[in-house]
């Protein structure tokens, strides 16, 4: 069976329903995404639109890493990860993530993975803007090269 | 000569999103962020990531001709 | 903030993003969603659609008291279920479980916790229509009453 | 007179939905089930699970005038 992975940097909206479907093997009976969206209050400050930006090459070179290594460690079937860049409205997906298994516990434990490691390592910054303001958000994590 | 990159924070308080560098025999990302730093001390609170030719890479590597260098803050895509 | 919490019982396809969308609250980041559907191979035997049935009122019934639990069990905002009914082509979702939360840690596990609990005590019966037969699947597991 | 309900595999192997019974004083699920495996064998090898008034039930409840029983397989759904 070929693989159905796949990776994207998106600049228009993101269909979960469609990301969820693309990674479905006709041998797999549940898939579990994980889908971020633009808040409308971050720590009580409301958010009127973000931005995001990405190293685009590196962010899908590393992006690729993280589902080779998620093959690696997780028995999984496929996965699918789709990120937004440019400017979001308040509610628009920013990213989905969606892993199919033939076990639904390998999809849920690589699923969760993926999701904090891809806030980890893949070059992808995010920009909110607020009314009286704006700021480019910094992550929390360091990343250790290889 | 290398090509350098930022991109979101530092690419703003740089003010420019690439420059090209012609460097000493075995210079290091780290010899190229002290230079930045000293020209632009906005930077100096902010934790910098690097990556040589789109791989994270530890500061003291040596550069070769032609790689392309790239400064951005802790990501925060998701 | 009102409950966004649902659960339905469906006759006509699911929407996967509409479910996670109608979850989201304004102060939460993320949605983990399950989906399941139908499977064209199961053991190696090919489906041709499945029939599921429901015990609609205690299905309901029993729903609501996985959400119920849900919210006491784990750190979660809003709850959606959605499972079909009736006939199924290969490929048609079958259930789909979203959770938002304000941290996806406690999303992962909820969602993880509420479709095993589903498979388990909601009662809903799926039939598999194969080339050569039929054949009602049961459950593995039994329920002891509360 | 309580109402028993059927689904799935049960309705099938019963051939019927549901019916009508009139029981005894202190009748229980397990009484009727008896019963229901007596006259159709083919649900003995079967579990089934039970509920009254759309709730799980152990096979012991009492049961009283105006329940609503049902018996059904193992769930599958999902």
């Amino acid at each position: 069976m070929p693989s159905k992975d796949f990776f994207e940097l998106a600049t228009s909206p993101i269909d979960i329903t469609s990301v969820a479907r693309r990674v479905v093997p006709p041998e797999c009976g549940a898939t579990v995404t994980l889908d971020g969206y633009v808040r409308q209050f971050t720590r009580g400050r409301e958010t009127l639109h973000l931005f995001y930006e990405a190293y685009e090459p590196m962010a899908l070179r590393e992006m690729q890493k993280l589902i080779g290594q998620a093959h690696k460690d997780f028995d999984i079937s496929n996965i699918g990860i789709v990120h937004r860049l440019g400017r979001l409205e308040v509610g628009e997906t920013s990213v989905v993530i969606s892993v199919a298994a033939p076990h639904r516990k390998a999809a849920f434990a690589a699923c969760e993975w993926l999701i904090r490691e891809l806030k980890r390592t893949v070059p992808i910054w995010k920009k909110e803007i607020y009314a009286d303001g704006e700021e480019w958000i910094e992550g929390e994590k360091d990343v250790t090269p290889i | 000569m290398i090509k350098a990159l930022f991109f979101g924070l530092t690419a703003d308080l740089i003010g420019s999103r690439s420059t090209d560098l012609d460097l000493k025999d075995h210079a290091t990302p780290a010899n190229v962020l002290e230079h930045l730093v000293a020209a632009y001390p906005e930077l100096a609170p902010h934790r910098i990531l690097i990556a040589v030719n789109e791989e994270y890479v530890y500061a003291d590597t040596v550069l070769h001709d032609g790689d392309e260098l790239a400064f951005f803050s802790a990501v925060s895509g998701g």
